[in-house]
């Protein structure tokens, strides 16, 4: 009978809260929130923050058309395998206090687990054979391969930090960063972790791909790159895994600078969380998106081998040497 | 219920395709202007999508030339249903002042059929917006007729 | 009665399973001229050996049994080891296990893939005696016999290498393997011979148990000769390039040996010598020299595979790069490292010769190799495809599968490492680990997209699948790579640490063949603790739920309901959106794929290039200015 | 790096939007803006000038002949969905019967509805010689000399011919000069002969081909 309702409520985890409907409606609100404020930014009303709503549900009606050349299964599962695995990421993450599965991954999992929905997305891209799509997963790849460094320093030195406080050397395990933050108040207090904060925001909008970094779908150069051949209700589950992964990269940075906010209450919790990602999405993703245009790709790569890996690589040192 | 909704966001969303047969490139402008802050037709849904797979509307400019007429159809054929098939300005309509030139093949209407027609040589950015109002309505009921 | 109970006791094991694959090769030889006949001949032996290592596992990894052997039971008299002598500890066992199952599976995959070569006969006895070499050099007890091994083993390569030498290159590449092999060769000929002068003793138990103490300059010496010597069997910088030309070059199943067997030996020769024969790895300086080494062949060869358009020596660049994860990972003289290291040997024996396989694959089918003329073979060989995801996911650590579980491991090891010794270099290595296996990823998105993927040539219309033998030796490694991904913690428990554990074992190793192991300090504290949190089998469980859900909400909501191509009508709704031009086939270059990060990496990539010249006596060069180098290197810090 | 708009978006974030919110808030065209064509056919003369300069052939006229001599019906079709709004038609129409309104909203499901047509029925003209109609005998004698049709001058300069011309003005208007007066009301054409430079214009403008060289 426990193991029953144990099983009923990790089933609810997973599809309720911080699974499937959580990360549908907040990841879907981020997204209506971020086009909103971007258009503010940019002296236009906007579009209504149900938007991504609307078109999620439009592209859920429309014809999904299969190219000859694409190779059916991949090309159909890619969405769906990305859809789930970056759903399982937000999992991992802990709401403050709440944990209901992050103690079953560490950093460096999450790290190597993000790499699962840009990979379906690649696949999934490559698998219809479109040469855009081709030129997309290039840019898509040195992408991530931009972000990766930087994102990687910064996690190395979250680890550093919180390990060297709790006397272990280090630590990689969430919860336990969590449950340092919680006693110790937020890891963005510290000096040190300054500099690789700044650094984790001007990552998210690299690993979202995000403006002006999403010069691998950019729609009026390579017709979208990777997504030139989806239509119809896979296009919608990658327009959802966007929406999605802009909730988890920005919770991710709450879960490592920003912990220790919680009340204990999970659904107060889960509120907050998602004010904070707002906010997180507002500095990180829309204001940036608002101020710049779009780079190349050796630009991108350049910008974050540079500048955001300095940032980070200073806080590393300063982390280092305990400051 | 599920149903309703999908029609009503046909409403709400739709993604525009630009197709440019061989335009002088006015209609191209005032296109785009339709989405700059002064209109900003963002904010009744409109996009612009890179892709004719994304899109739901096609906004075809110009004569529709010789070369362009087997790429226009092509892709307008890639586009899913429901789909909307807007010509913007007289050219695509008609030819306008290329009608008769030994490289026009236009009008379009002769090889698809066009839903809308935006008169105007370029159209105002309302009148844009007033055309594409009216596919959308076109496309919602498409959406209707579909199982 | 007896004799047969005591010949079939698993003391006699070990040299059961090297003597049937040489048994093999030289019955091939004679016997071989049915095709069927050497068929089975070749699976018996293969099989045999694989039966005879799972055998030992038992006693020898989990119980902790060192097997000494003495053939013809000639033991040590006066204190000083005469005999040719084999010795399994753990250590030996985990490289054997990894010989044995890269050889069976390799050799199961030759049956389909080497039959429309000619001189299918010298192939099936080359092959053998290669994997009997490496089988012996992992198994043996002295040094000589290693020797010994090694020049069976690189001849046999060098023959394979050039074995289809119709092909282009391919006597070149023979050729330069050859003359650097042969310098490495006599590397560790001249260092066993001045071990030998100084020592007295070929026997590595007993080298262990008087060199350490007695150290001049002929031993050091002899130190570098011998670390350079299976450096050249283990491919890793500055001998890289005859890798790549190697691999290029020979059969997709001698790349699997070559790269799975052949690199693991040298590998294993650089423990033996630095953790048994010199016992100097509590040196900061030597895990200095192996983790440097290590964390250049890491990054070098992943940024020269980058820069590859051939899908083989793509992969033999990989190979190099995943040799330095194990170098680096085990001159760490941790206990998670050494573990960390084995694992990914292990794995990288796994993944690559799956990935090995597939190229071979799609060079049984196609007649080519090269990035830029293949594409969209996903339609028509969808299994090759998943198989080859599989490998390419491992190799880049993408979880659930193995590469990611050593990987992993690496990291923390290194950075465990960073953290105790204070020594902020180490972070550095972590940081190349973390992002080499990024660009692993990247180079293995390039092969699927140019080989798997995107638009498929008019030329390839007519490929087939391969047969089912070759798609079953590829199942196998795709089998054996999910599962040592999923249960890292089994992995761990059963295989790696028991063999991590022998590393530190010295004096058991010197103990077991009754020698005095007094000077040497007992086995060291080995403490396996995982400094983070993986748990694949509750993730793949969260994941199979999650995808579950989509999936049924996806199929409800008419998700599949797609419209498709139907038949053979030509619709332009179905074709590919780009711009309907004449010709049929736009395809990024495969060498020039991420454009945008060799573009702000061109100086490096000029310089490389130049490096890479291709010519022997450069390579040849390199390998003495590497001697030169570790000898001064030894000179000093030992 | 450069980033001049930060202080904007900020500053933007918190103002008013520029946007013109259009279907909500209607909007008016720009003075002198040239949208949807009025054909007014009651001014119209039927020169069919208009269809002559259209660049964009987007207007047709067609002369239906009615019985029983009730004259021509003149019909004007604009199809605005070849037009090109460059005003031409109405510059040209002496008798401002073109108008172009403000109207910018010229969108249509049908290609029909973006027809813009007018016609008239246009008295028959008076038969020279009607020997029907004695009572005006006199007035034809009258114009008996004039109807002749009139020989091209020696000095090169036009001539009209006044049975034919409508006195649209037109020639006037389009010579260079300045030598032509042509006053409608009065039916009255003169020629300016010191000013006359002999170029020919006022013939290529003319829409009857009344004036001869």
């Amino acid at each position: 009978m426990t193991i029953v309702i144990t099983a009923l409520q990790y089933l609810g985890y997973v599809l309720i809260f911080p699974g499937f409907l959580f990360c549908f409606l907040a990841g879907m609100l981020l997204c209506g929130i971020d086009r909103k404020l971007v258009a503010k930014m940019q002296k236009r009303v906007g579009p209504p923050i149900l938007q991504p709503f609307y078109d999620f549900f439009k592209l859920c009606g429309k014809e999904t058309i299969i190219p000859a050349s694409a190779s059916k299964t991949t090309f159909l599962m890619a969405p769906l395998v990305g859809l789930a695995a970056l759903v399982v990421i937000q999992l991992f993450i802990p709401v403050f206090s709440f944990s209901a599965f992050s103690g079953m991954a560490d950093v460096i999992v999450i790290l190597y687990l993000l790499l699962i929905p840009a990979m379906s997305i690649i696949l999934g891209g490559a698998a219809s054979g479109s040469p855009y799509a081709g030129v997309g997963l290039s840019r898509e790849m040195v992408t991530i391969i931009s972000c990766e460094l930087p994102l990687v320093l910064v996690l190395l030195a979250v680890a550093k930090t919180v390990g060297s406080a709790m006397g272990t050397g280090l630590c990689f395990s969430l919860s336990d960063i969590a449950a340092y933050q919680a006693m110790n108040g937020s890891l963005i207090t510290k000096l040190s972790m300054i500099p690789a904060a700044v650094a984790m925001l001007l990552i998210i909008p690299g690993e979202t791909g995000n403006h002006p970094f999403d010069a691998a779908e950019a729609e009026t150069e390579i017709c979208e790159g990777l997504l030139a051949e989806y239509s119809g209700a896979p296009l919608g589950v990658f327009k959802l895994s966007h929406a999605i992964k802009m909730l988890t990269l920005t919770s991710l940075f709450v879960a490592l600078f920003l912990g220790g906010l919680g009340t204990g209450i999970v659904a107060l919790d889960g509120i907050i969380l998602f004010l904070l990602c707002v906010v997180l999405t507002a500095v990180s993703i829309s204001f940036v998106h608002a101020i710049t245009a779009r780079l190349k790709i050796e630009q991108i790569f350049k910008f974050y081998w540079t500048l955001v890996t300095g940032l980070a690589l200073i806080s590393l040192v300063l982390a280092w040497y305990g400051l | 219920m599920f149903k309703k909704l999908i029609q009503e966001s046909m409403g709400k969303s739709p993604w525009l395709f630009h197709i440019n047969a061989g335009s002088c490139n006015g209609c191209d402008i005032e296109l785009v202007s339709v989405l700059t802050p002064r209109y900003d037709a963002e904010r009744l849904g409109f996009k612009l999508a890179g892709s004719p797979r994304h899109a739901d509307i096609v906004v075809v400019t110009g004569p529709v030339t010789k070369q362009s007429l087997p790429r226009v159809l092509r892709a307008i054929s890639q586009v899913p249903e429901p789909r909307c098939i807007v010509t913007m300005g007289s050219c695509p309509q008609s030819g306008n002042v290329f009608r008769g030139s030994y490289s026009v093949a236009g009008p379009l209407s002769k090889y698809v059929h066009v839903d809308v027609d935006v008169a105007g040589c370029a159209p105002k950015p309302e009148a844009v917006i007033d055309g594409l109002a009216l596919a959308t309505q076109i496309l919602k009921e498409k959406r209707g007729q579909m199982k | 009665m007896s004799s047969v109970m005591n010949a079939l006791s698993y003391q006699h094991f070990p040299i059961y399973a090297i003597m049937v694959l040489f048994l093999g090769a030289f019955l091939i030889v004679v016997f071989g001229g049915n095709r069927t006949a050497r068929n089975i001949l070749a699976l018996l032996s293969i099989t045999a050996s694989l039966a005879f290592i799972l055998a030992l596992v038992k006693p020898v990894m989990w119980d902790g049994e060192i097997i000494a052997y003495w053939m013809g039971g000639r033991v040590p008299a006066g204190g000083y080891a005469i005999g040719i002598a084999l010795e399994v500890d753990a250590l030996s066992l985990f490289f054997a296990l990894l010989v044995s199952v890269a050889v069976f599976v390799s050799g199961v995959y030759s049956i389909q893939y080497m039959r429309h070569d000619d001189n299918e006969r010298e192939y099936y006895t080359l092959f053998l005696m290669l994997g009997g070499g490496v089988m012996g050099l992992v198994l043996s007890g002295d040094l000589f016999n290693m020797f010994i091994m090694v020049e069976i083993l690189t001849f046999a390569a060098v023959a394979l290498t050039a074995f289809r030498n119709t092909a282009k290159g391919a006597l070149e590449a023979a050729f330069k393997y050859l003359v650097v092999g042969s310098i490495g060769s006599t590397c560790i000929l001249v260092g066993t011979s001045m071990l030998y002068a100084q020592a007295h003793t070929l026997n590595l138990a007993q080298l262990a148990q008087v060199i350490p103490g007695n150290l001049n300059t002929a031993t050091k010496v002899a130190f570098a000769l011998l670390f350079v010597g299976f450096g050249t069997k283990a491919f890793i910088v500055p001998f890289h390039p005859l890798a790549a030309d190697a691999h290029g070059a020979a059969p997709a199943s001698i790349s699997v040996m070559i790269s799975g067997v052949l690199t693991k030996s040298g590998i294993y020769g650089i423990i033996r010598l630095t953790y048994f024969l010199f016992q100097t790895m509590n040196l900061g300086t030597m895990q200095f020299l192996l983790v440097f080494i290590g964390s250049l062949s890491m990054f070098v060869c992943v940024t020269m595979a980058l820069a590859q358009h051939d899908f083989k020596r793509l992969l033999a660049f990989h190979s190099i790069s995943q040799i330095g994860y194990v170098l680096t990972a085990v001159g760490l003289c941790t206990a998670l490292g050494v573990s960390a290291g084995l694992y990914h040997a292990m794995n990288h024996t796994l993944f690559k010769g799956l990935l090995f396989l597939a190229a071979g694959a799609v060079l049984h089918e196609t007649g080519t190799t090269d990035l830029g003329k293949l594409g969209g073979l996903s339609k028509k060989m969808p299994y090759t495809t998943v198989l080859f995801l599989i490998g390419a996911f491992s190799i880049s650590g993408i979880p659930p599968f193995n590469g990611f579980a050593s990987k992993w491991m690496i990291y923390q090891a290194t950075y465990q490492k960073a953290v105790e010794s204070g020594n902020i270099g180490f972070l550095l290595v972590t940081i190349i680990a973390l992002v080499t296996s990024v660009l692993t990823l990247a180079s293995f998105v390039k092969v699927s997209q140019s080989v798997f993927f995107g638009q498929l040539p008019r030329e390839l219309e007519n490929v087939k699948e391969v047969p089912f033998g070759m798609r079953f030796a590829m199942a196998i490694f795709a089998l054996l790579c999910v599962l040592t991904g999923l249960f890292p913690n089994l992995v761990t428990t059963y295989i790696t640490e028991p063999a991590a554990r022998a590393v530190f074992s010295v004096a058991q190793y010197i103990g077991a063949m009754g020698f005095d192991a007094s000077g040497v300090a007992a086995e060291t504290a080995v403490s396996f603790a995982h400094v983070g949190v993986w748990e694949p089998i509750s993730w793949l469980l969260i994941l199979c739920i999650a995808l579950l859900s989509v999936t049924i909400v996806a199929v409800a909501s008419k998700y599949d309901r797609v419209s498709q191509c139907s038949g053979e009508a030509v619709d332009s709704k179905y074709e590919l959106f780009y711009g309907g031009e004449a010709q049929e086939f736009s395809q990024v270059g495969g060498g020039d794929l991420f454009w945008g990060f060799k573009h702000n990496w061109r100086g490096y990539f000029d310089v490389m290039h130049r490096l890479h010249s291709g010519v022997v006596n450069d390579y040849a060069l390199w390998a003495v200015v590497d001697l030169a180098l570790v000898l001064l290197f030894s000179l000093i810090v030992l | 790096m450069d980033l001049p708009f930060v202080k904007e978006a900020l500053h933007q974030l918190f103002s008013k939007s520029s946007c013109a919110m259009y279907p909500v808030v209607p909007s008016e065209a720009a003075p002198n803006y040239r949208g949807r064509i009025v054909y007014h056919p009651d001014r119209c003369l039927g020169c069919g000038m208009c269809e002559r300069v259209c660049s964009g052939n987007a207007i047709t006229r067609t002369v239906e002949h009615l019985p029983d001599d009730q004259g021509d019906k003149i019909t004007l079709t604009f199809n605005l969905g070849s037009c090109t709004f460059c005003a031409t038609c109405a510059d040209f129409c002496s008798s401002h019967s073109i108008e172009f309104t403000g109207d910018y909203h010229m969108v249509a499901t049908k290609e029909e509805d973006l027809l813009v047509s007018g016609s008239f029925i246009k008295a028959p003209r008076k038969k020279p010689a009607a020997p029907a109609a004695p009572a005006k005998a006199e007035a034809c004698a009258a114009a008996e000399p004039a109807a002749e049709a009139p020989k091209p001058r020696e000095d090169g300069k036009p001539v009209n011919d006044p049975a034919k011309c409508v006195y649209c003005t037109l020639c006037a208007r389009k010579c260079p000069a300045g030598a032509l007066t042509v006053d409608r009301a009065a039916k009255t054409w003169t020629l300016d002969e010191d000013k006359c430079v002999a170029c020919g214009t006022c013939a290529e403008a003319c829409p009857k081909n009344c004036i001869i060289m």
